[in-house]
């Protein structure tokens, strides 16, 4: 069982981090602010949860698991939000930043 | 070589560089990055001091931790003062430099009603 | 390794509680201030100024009586797990004259800082008075620490309550005063914490007492030690790091250049003479103790000529003090003897020159704020007259020029005599040039000064259309005057007790010695004053006018171009990157001269 | 060559990353951003150095707040910006700097490297002594027991520097609000965040400061998550600035100074010394400074960023 588990956690975590590492070359190379988002909540959204996901079964406790899904939800909350803001201030100044 | 060592060595560099920056760099905001930098590569020693000093079942000597934190509120208060000091200057003389031989004019002054 | 004396570090001495007070009042004080707000805020802070003084005086008073430093443990902790205040001879003078110094300025400040009729509150009383109590908490601080970490502290809260000071009139020309003020003091105190740092790593404590016993020559060592000098020297203003300074004194009001001027300078410079005389003694060496004092003779020189270019009142008293602070590092290389710093005659003579200069300052910036209060400019041309209308300023600017040149029984004249000493001692006849040269540069801006008041007008004053005589309360006078008589009479007090004044070092009070003593600097200094100053109307009105065309006149052209050069020097090192690139070669220097001139 | 050294090299050239680009950046926004980004790696530093009470401070107070402050200035100070690129020092001095900052880099490197082994350490004793608290964060200790005084005197340090920003007001509008009053569409999704996190960020918060007794944490990292909650809501245009001359605002600043030094007079009245604690009111004692310093904290930050007063009370 405990052997299952590491396979999942080594393989989400492993996912996560192709996520993260194609989110930033995204960020890095997109021409214009709003793919440049997309890149990025690419890298919040899948690899972030990805990650999250791959470490529940290394949690110590139930409380830390929790900990761990709080963490993901503010983390997908506050990046949703600076998203939106971005996008709009990319959209009013009409520039690409 | 360990962690104390590759980051005494970064926190080296980091001190370096705010320092070039804080000459160099004509805008006060700049400098007051620069000095944050700088800070920041101080604060990073404390933390070697500490990691070194590791013994009695702790992480790191607890001491220059605690001083990395009151250091650390000390150097954002002082980026408080100095960027509220830098907006009021620009807004009173339009014009944010720190040369002495370019006074900022004196006609403008926003702080009369 | 010796284990410490148990004596000094793991007990508390009696009445050293007061150390605890003379922090805890003040910025209490502060604390109370901030909770009145409006017009009780004033009575607070006023009400603070007497408790904080009478706690200085007793901490003076009770140093002799158990003949020890005074030692307070912190919450009971001991060094080094604790922090430990400490107090000896320098802590307690400097304690007494800086309550002497705040609460004359704080009683002076009561016409200037106070809310106007009609007003909840105003801006500029309620700031003054909190950041002039939190100076006077973060000196305390600085006077007793024992432990380099909680100087820093300290020091920040120096510079915090210090810089919003000089732009309280929120012109644009003080507030760049200020950010440039509080930029360079910021890049002074990463450079002291690097330092702190190095050495804890070294030496697992930063008490200064248990420091001193384990510190020794090795790089860390050297290079804290240097870093930590010149971030103090940088938030000095000594000499070439001085940009700062004359925009940011000569732009407070009165009672802020004052408390700037005469005291929140001495706190970075009493932490200097902490590091190298308490903490370590033996590690700067021969070399760097001349390299200090150097810097010093050239901000004599530099400081003294171009006060005498300046147009305006408070800018020449300014580039005074830059002056003065040079002439406070020639302790260094005069207490240099056998391999290390020792706290004799030298030091003694520094401290009271900074004590002399705290008290003669303060009153020379008071009565230049009244000036400038009556007149509505302080253009030196335009003074002419004014001696006629505000007498007692005038004679208390006069007094503390005069107390600052070395005459007797001034407490500037008993450390010149100190310092003199020592260099005859320590067998340096160069400093005792300097030393010299210094009182008459001071004697020589002195002169300038007085000689543009007392000049005789064709019209007469014109004063402030609103501004009547009356308008200057008479204790605002009254106070300069009295801190320039402190000043004056700072030689006369017996002060065995806290310094070590050599034995054949005393006043002698015989007119004969104070006529010739006061005279031959002030002859000295009215001729470099009349070489070097810009006179509006030359040839000045003084008796050498027929002398002046044939012979002065083409001396005075060359003296001219030699101070005009001084000035476009000055005015080049005042800009930041020249600045910043000294800053960082004098910690070079000061680090090569400590590990190669031993 | 260990697979956490190696790890540590990359972080320490991705921070280094981060620090160049903070300097040579022409623009000032993008300097900004990566002295955030420095920030954020450089707390993963000092988890690597074993510190994670300065982790959370680093990221909360010296990247987080410290880049908010950085961002909104940058934004405010954008037109300077082009007539300043003629100030630039010349070539000459630009090397003298970085020779001479190198000079400095260099000294301080053999200083790292030569430091002494085995190192000086306060560990052992700041265990010893841990007893007479009853915390077990030793960092706790050191804070509020061991080095009170330098905490005490840093609320101070805090105070004076919100006195200094208040006092670069103009005298007309001293007593007002500070900095512009920020509107957004109370349907928008700032709006939505600023109700909902709020909640979630406090009980974070105290959370921060309960647990900072025997865990990583502490009244300043929790005081930081706070101040961010209400400047979230402030910038949401949810509430306004208090004016400066609020009564209420006023004592909410002096709550923790002032508990802190009852607690410490009166351990020099009636106790061993000045900030001593009586062994069994230790704890108590303890967290009750540090609620009181959570609260002022929060509200000295939240107030140190929205700036002097910049609008009339009833505005």
């Amino acid at each position: 069982m405990s052997f299952a588990l590491d396979i999942m956690t080594i393989v989400a975590v492993s996912v996560s981090a192709f996520f993260f590492l194609a989110g930033t070359v995204g960020l890095l190379r997109f021409p214009d602010t709003l793919t440049r988002l997309h890149a990025l909540t690419k890298a919040d959204n899948l690899g972030l949860g990805l990650l999250v996901l791959g470490l529940l079964p290394q949690a110590e406790s139930l409380r830390g698991g929790i900990k761990l899904i709080c963490v993901w939800i503010i983390v997908l909350l506050a990046g949703a939000t600076v998203s939106q803001l971005i996008a709009y201030a990319a959209r009013r100044e009409g520039s690409q930043l | 070589m360990s962690a104390g060592t590759v980051f005494g060595l970064c926190a080296a560099v980091a001190v370096g560089l705010g320092l070039y920056g804080v000459i160099t760099n004509p805008q006060p905001l700049r400098k007051i990055l620069a000095f944050n930098l700088i800070g920041s590569g101080v604060f990073t020693f404390f933390g070697v001091v500490a990691h070194r000093g590791a013994a009695a079942g702790f992480g790191g000597d607890p001491i220059p931790q605690a001083l990395v934190i009151t250091g650390i509120v000390v150097a954002f208060s002082a980026t408080a003062l100095a960027l509220a000091l830098l907006l009021r200057l620009f807004q009173a003389a339009g014009s944010a430099t720190l040369r002495a031989d370019a006074p900022p004019s004196a006609g403008s002054d926003p702080a009369k009603p | 390794m010796t284990p410490p004396p148990t004596a000094v570090l793991e007990a508390i001495t009696t009445g050293a509680f007061l150390l605890v007070l003379s922090i805890v009042v003040p910025l209490a004080g502060a604390l109370l201030a901030f909770a009145a707000g409006g017009r009780n805020l004033e009575k607070v802070a006023l009400a603070t100024l007497p408790i904080g003084l009478a706690i200085a005086v007793a901490i003076a008073f009770t140093m002799p009586s158990t003949g020890t430093p005074l030692v307070y443990l912190l919450g009971g902790w001991a060094p080094p797990l604790g922090v430990a205040l400490r107090a000896d001879g320098l802590s307690a003078v400097m304690l007494v004259i800086a309550a002497l110094v705040i609460c004359a300025i704080g009683v002076f400040a009561h016409a200037d800082f106070h809310t106007p009729t009609g007003v909840a509150e105003a801006r500029a009383p309620f700031s003054f008075w909190i950041l002039l109590l939190g100076i006077w908490g973060a000196l305390n601080t600085v006077f007793v620490g024992g432990d380099l970490f909680t100087l820093y502290v300290a020091l920040e809260l120096l510079t915090f309550a210090a810089v919003p000071l000089v732009c309280l009139d929120g012109r644009a020309e003080t507030l760049q005063a200020a950010l440039r003020y509080l930029l360079f003091a910021l890049l002074g105190s990463v450079l002291y914490l690097v330092g702190t740092a190095l050495l804890y790593g070294a030496y697992g404590t930063l008490d200064i007492v248990l420091l001193s016993q384990r510190v020794h020559a090795e790089s860390a060592t050297l290079v804290a030690a240097s870093l930590m000098t010149v971030g103090l020297l940088a938030k000095t203003a000594l000499f070439p790091l001085h940009l700062w300074l004359p925009p940011a004194h000569a732009g407070a009001p009165p009672a802020g250049s004052a408390v700037l001027s005469a005291l929140v300078v001495k706190g970075s410079f009493f932490i200097v003479i902490r590091l190298w005389f308490d903490v370590m003694p033996a590690v700067p060496g021969f070399a760097a103790t001349q390299l200090l004092a150097g810097l010093g003779a050239a901000a004599i020189l530099f400081g003294s000529v171009v006060a005498l270019r300046q147009e305006r009142l408070k800018l020449l008293i300014a580039y005074s003090t830059l002056a003065q602070i040079g002439y406070l590092f020639l302790t260094f290389p005069l207490a240099f003897a056998s391999g290390q710093l020792h706290s004799g005659g030298a030091l003694s003579g520094g401290m009271l020159q900074a004590m002399s200069h705290a008290t003669a300052k303060a009153a020379m910036f008071m009565s230049a704020g009244l000036i400038y209060a009556a007149l509505g400019h302080d253009r030196i041309a335009g003074l002419g007259g004014i001696g006629r209308v505000l007498p007692m300023s005038i004679l208390a600017f006069a007094l503390g020029g005069v107390a600052l040149i070395g005459v007797p029984p001034g407490g500037a004249y008993l450390a010149k005599e100190l310092l003199l000493q020592a260099a005859g001692e320590t067998e340096q006849w160069w400093w005792a040039i300097v030393i010299q040269a210094g009182g008459i540069f001071t004697s020589a801006y002195l002169v300038l000064v007085l000689a543009h008041v007392l000049a005789p007008v064709d019209k007469p004053v014109t004063l402030r259309a609103h501004m009547l005589r009356a308008n200057v309360p008479w204790y605002q006078e009254a106070l300069a005057l009295l801190l320039a008589l402190c000043s004056l009479l700072l030689g006369l007090v017996h002060w065995d007790a806290y310094l070590l004044v050599p034995q054949g070092t005393r006043l002698s009070l015989s007119i004969l010695e104070t006529l010739s003593s006061a005279l031959w600097p002030i002859l000295v200094g009215g001729v470099l004053a009349i070489l070097l100053g810009r006179w509006s109307d030359w040839p000045p009105r003084i008796p050498l006018r027929g002398l002046s065309e044939a012979i002065v006149g083409p001396i005075r052209c060359s003296a001219l171009s030699a101070g005009e050069a001084l000035e476009r020097a000055d005015s080049i090192l005042r800009q930041w990157p020249a600045a910043g690139l000294f800053l960082l070669a004098l910690v070079i220097l000061l680090g090569a001269a400590m590990l190669l001139g031993r | 060559m260990t697979f956490a050294l190696a790890l540590e090299i990359v972080l320490a050239a991705v921070v280094l990353t981060g620090a160049v680009w903070t300097i040579a950046s022409r623009e000032t926004l993008p300097a900004v951003a990566g002295f955030v980004a420095y920030g954020l790696l450089l707390a993963l530093v000092w988890v690597r150095l074993g510190a994670p009470d300065v982790a959370l401070t680093e990221a909360a107070i010296g990247s987080g707040l410290t880049g908010a402050l950085l961002v909104s200035a940058a934004a405010r100070l954008r037109s300077s910006e082009g007539p300043m690129a003629v100030e630039r020092p010349d070539v000459i001095l630009r090397v003298l700097a970085a020779v001479l900052s190198a000079a400095v880099t260099t000294a301080l490197a053999i200083s790292v490297l030569l430091l002494p082994d085995p190192a000086p350490t306060l560990a052992t004793a700041a265990a010893e002594n841990a007893a007479a608290t009853g915390l077990g964060n030793p960092v706790t200790n050191v804070l509020m027991a061991f080095r009170a005084m330098d905490t005490m005197l840093e609320k101070i340090v805090l105070l004076l520097a919100l006195v200094g920003v208040w006092s670069l007001a103009p005298d007309r509008l001293w007593g007002g609000r500070p900095g512009p009053r920020h509107h957004a569409d109370p349907q928008g999704v700032l709006a939505f965040v600023a109700r909902v996190l709020p909640p979630v960020g406090i009980i974070v918060g105290i959370y921060i400061l309960w647990t900072s007794a025997d865990h990583p944490g502490g009244a300043f990292q929790g005081g930081t998550i706070l101040a961010a909650m209400w400047l979230l809501v402030m910038m949401a245009g949810l509430t306004d600035a208090p004016p400066v001359s609020e009564r209420r605002q006023r004592l909410l600043l002096l709550a923790g100074p002032v508990v802190f030094l009852i607690v410490g007079l009166g351990g020099l009245a009636f106790g061993d010394a000045f900030l001593a604690y009586p062994m069994a009111y230790a704890k108590p004692l303890i967290l009750a400074i540090e609620f009181a310093m959570i609260v002022t904290i929060a509200v000295t930050l939240g107030l140190l960023v929205a700036g002097p007063p910049e609008r009339e009370a009833g505005s």
